[in-house]
């Protein structure tokens, strides 16, 4: 079966998850591995968007985290501050899904700006949800695509704690999460090493080569000693992925 | 007791130059109309507050109403950038543009601090995160039971707040339904407050625990059907995805953004 | 996620002697069945919480489950004092009873910290009021913003939380409506929590913004009807206001009291 | 027309109260009061509980503050720190009606305890919302019978303050309230004095003789130099109020 990266991605993150996890999830790449595991191997995952819609089922995949689907197919909507203050804050989020323009060797994520904070390059988003996100989580799984545009020596900007420009910016804070735990790219997994907590990959994806993952990376990047091989797509997961896409661009191109 | 005024007639009324205005509405909501009504008005030296600006605050900068603007992510979602965003704080057109950022968590507790009256608001906020080094509002404080470093911020309490509802009723009662994100606090929060519902009807039709306003807590009222378009009202209309991804190629070029203005904002007179 | 078991082996499974209970319910809604159930199981040493103590902790502490007592207003509304409470307090029966006494905002305000994870909640509180020379949790902290001097209180945070609630559906998730009070802060601020309901039903029947609490932040669920009584449940059954006149001579001599408790709760065993 | 000494405190309570107030309301008189307003001069005066039901219209007097039918006849019934957090320290609330067990010549309120905190002779409910309704309200109406065991030279304890026991407990606190500013007992009404705050009485009732006040109070009070007598009540007045309470009385008994 013919796969691209983008949809190894998806099917990898969404295996990571399983059936009595609470996940956080945010927009793109991170809804879609979500949803499709909830279609596939873990039908009781319970999924939340920061929009305030708890335990949601969506049909297709919200454009936004505020799309109406989300809302009618909740067990309840409750307000933002609510959504901040109790369900992340309260700890209750055993996975934050995360996203990123850029990330370095310690798992911290630059969303804000290419360039000098006062006269940026390219002035980026911001945080949203993820500073807060990357602590009050139980864990945080991170997907991006793997170029030496996103994997980068020193990120421009810290919106987003992973350990730390040192690997030690977690340390002896209370009342955190265990942070970044699981990064997905296209070509492969990393974890953080458990005393450096610098991002170690794990497994390659199938047709990946030590040297693409070298390539792409800003920083000289360290492999597992066993590293493994990511499993191919099966055909149901990709089946699944591509019905779900599809049935989510014929309804947000169909409405005027 | 809310007054019921035209959409205009609100606008002029409660929203001055040089306000704090915070328009909110999570994805949802977004008073849209409002802000179409504050650009014909040419309204100028606003500071602009919103979790996520979205294309009403892009086209707000655009039109050059906003000399600062004070946010939590500023995308258009699943689309891209808010090129007029970008142009303002990138290139200062059309003219320069303060930003102060802070993060979701962060604001939210700000309007809920707001809404409750107090002068901070106090979270688990900000651990390793380089914001603080560029938004001087961020501080520390430290708990006096636990000793822990939580994130200490001003609350938000805006001169004036705009939001969408569904529907009011004629004693000037206002029901909010469905992802009803952040628009009681920020009403709570302000001085003044407009809000554009689509329907004016005798019974609201809440249940029990419904998110209603009540309306001595509200400055004006205006009837404006599809008020938040291309945003949604539950239970009115869908959210116009289409147009979300539209406005990417519009909002891109500064003679196409101002063309488009021209002709669907400028020249369309708001009901008056 | 939520257990369903009898009142029976949720109270003997997730509360235990010496743990602190937070059993809310703000007049409406009171987990009374669950209180005469602590009582049978003979638990001790327990400190428990609650902004109204009202009847069910003034048997709960005439039967001697109580060491210590966290309150802000201990009275039978609109009858007068819970005599239970008073013997304790004023003559150590049928034990010492300590207590730490708070106002109302102060015990929701730090319900609601609890529940929002944090060590502290702040409050513009206590000015002028002899409450902190008496309560060492009353500390006041100074914002950094304004310099206001503003009440700063522990956030409660119990071992074991009980409410009582209309209905739960078959996957344990639960619906509280009418006055909801304190119940989705002190189930989410405890470690643990039971919560008895009305029925079990496949449809919890919640409008889109209702008070639900998710399967996954209870414990145990027991399905208890009329487990408020004589409180009430909106939608079930009215409050019964003659039985809280008749408390008042009830409760004011001890003997009568522990007759009464004898009769109506000891020999009166739980759904098992 | 005959009328008792609780028929006058409550219908001068009630005659203090407009249309256009937000009234914070207690058990019991403060309840007979601000319903016998809405019933008669003010049908549009909103009436809020501590329970959280906004806006209620209640047929018959609660007989505690979280009665049902406050929330089947409330516009709609948000939760108790929403109470406490937004609707009254926000600000909203323009009158906060209290009731006592003791009062002092600076309307400090006691309702903790008579005796000594470590081991008081008699134990009282305790402050409630009242702490936090005497500061965040813009003011306080106070009711209470006049008697020198509730008029006293000084309270056993300040659950909650009036002008503190030197009268200047407010002075240069920010973001409270004006604080007392009407005292109404079954004898007269009293106004805090605008420089010294301390009380003082301004309207004898119909029947009370000076003296009647003077044997009442446990302190030398003052009096102002127009002493002014309330009106009694008229025939509307007494009539509504009294099948106000018939109907509770009728509605509390009868259920079972």
């Amino acid at each position: 079966m013919e796969f691209t990266s983008s949809e190894m991605m998806s099917i990898t993150a969404a295996r990571a998850l399983s059936n009595d996890l609470i996940c956080f999830v945010g927009i793109g790449l991170p809804s879609e591995a979500a949803n499709l595991a909830r279609l596939t191997h873990a039908p009781d995952i319970t999924l939340i968007y920061e929009s305030g819609t708890l335990q949601t089922r969506p049909d297709v995949l919200p454009l936004s985290i505020g799309d109406g689907e989300l809302c009618q197919s909740a067990l309840t909507t409750v307000s933002v501050p609510e959504m901040f203050r109790y369900w992340l804050q309260g700890g209750h989020i055993s996975v934050g899904f995360l996203g990123t323009a850029q990330i370095d060797r310690f798992a911290n994520l630059n969303t804000t700006l290419i360039g000098d904070y006062r006269e940026p390059k390219i002035r980026l988003p911001g945080g949203g949800g993820a500073p807060e996100i990357a602590t009050s989580a139980q864990e945080v799984f991170i997907t991006v695509k793997h170029s030496r545009r996103t994997f980068v020596k020193d990120v421009d900007f810290v919106t987003t704690v992973g350990f730390g420009r040192d690997g030690k910016a977690r340390d002896n804070v209370p009342n955190i999460g265990r942070g970044p735990t699981l990064v997905i790219t296209d070509l492969c997994i990393l974890k953080p090493d458990p005393d450096t907590r610098e991002l170690v990959v794990t497994s390659l994806h199938p047709n990946v080569t030590r040297e693409d993952v070298i390539e792409a990376t800003g920083w000289d990047i360290r492999f597992a000693d066993e590293l493994e091989i990511t499993p191919a797509p099966t055909h149901e997961e990709l089946a699944v992925l591509r019905s779900l896409k599809e049935r989510t661009h014929a309804h947000h191109s169909g409405q005027q | 007791m809310a007054e019921f005024l035209s959409l205009k007639e609100a606008v002029s009324k409660y929203i001055h130059d040089g306000d704090t205005v915070a328009m909110e509405g999570f994805t949802h909501l977004i008073p849209v109309a409002a802000g179409h009504e504050v650009i014909r008005q040419e309204k100028r030296d606003l500071t602009l507050i919103r979790m996520t600006p979205d294309l009403v605050y892009d086209q707000m900068i655009g039109a050059g109403c906003a000399k600062k603007l004070i946010f939590s992510w500023g995308g258009n979602p699943g689309v891209g950038s808010l090129h007029r965003l970008r142009d303002a704080v990138e290139k200062n057109w059309p003219n320069k543009l303060e930003i102060l950022e802070h993060s979701h968590a962060a604001m939210a507790n700000a309007y809920e601090a707001g809404a409750a009256g107090l002068p901070l608001a106090v979270l688990r906020g900000y651990v390793g995160s380089d914001l603080p080094k560029v938004n001087p509002q961020i501080r520390f404080i430290e708990c006096p039971f636990t000793g822990e470093r939580l994130a200490a911020i001003p609350s938000i309490r805006p001169d004036v707040a705009v939001i969408h509802a569904q529907r009011a009723d004629r004693q000037g009662n206002v029901l909010i339904e469905g992802i009803i994100g952040i628009q009681k606090e920020a009403v709570l929060a302000a001085k003044r407050s407009i809000v554009t519902v689509e329907e004016i009807v005798d019974d609201l039709g809440a249940s029990v625990n419904a998110c209603v306003l009540p309306s001595w807590v509200v400055s004006a009222i205006a009837e404006v059907p599809g008020g938040a378009r291309p945003s949604y009202t539950l239970g009115y209309y869908d959210r116009d995805n289409a147009f979300y991804k539209d406005w990417d190629a519009i909002a891109r070029d500064r003679d196409t953004f101002l063309a488009w203005l021209k002709h669907n904002v400028i020249e369309k007179g708001a009901a008056s």
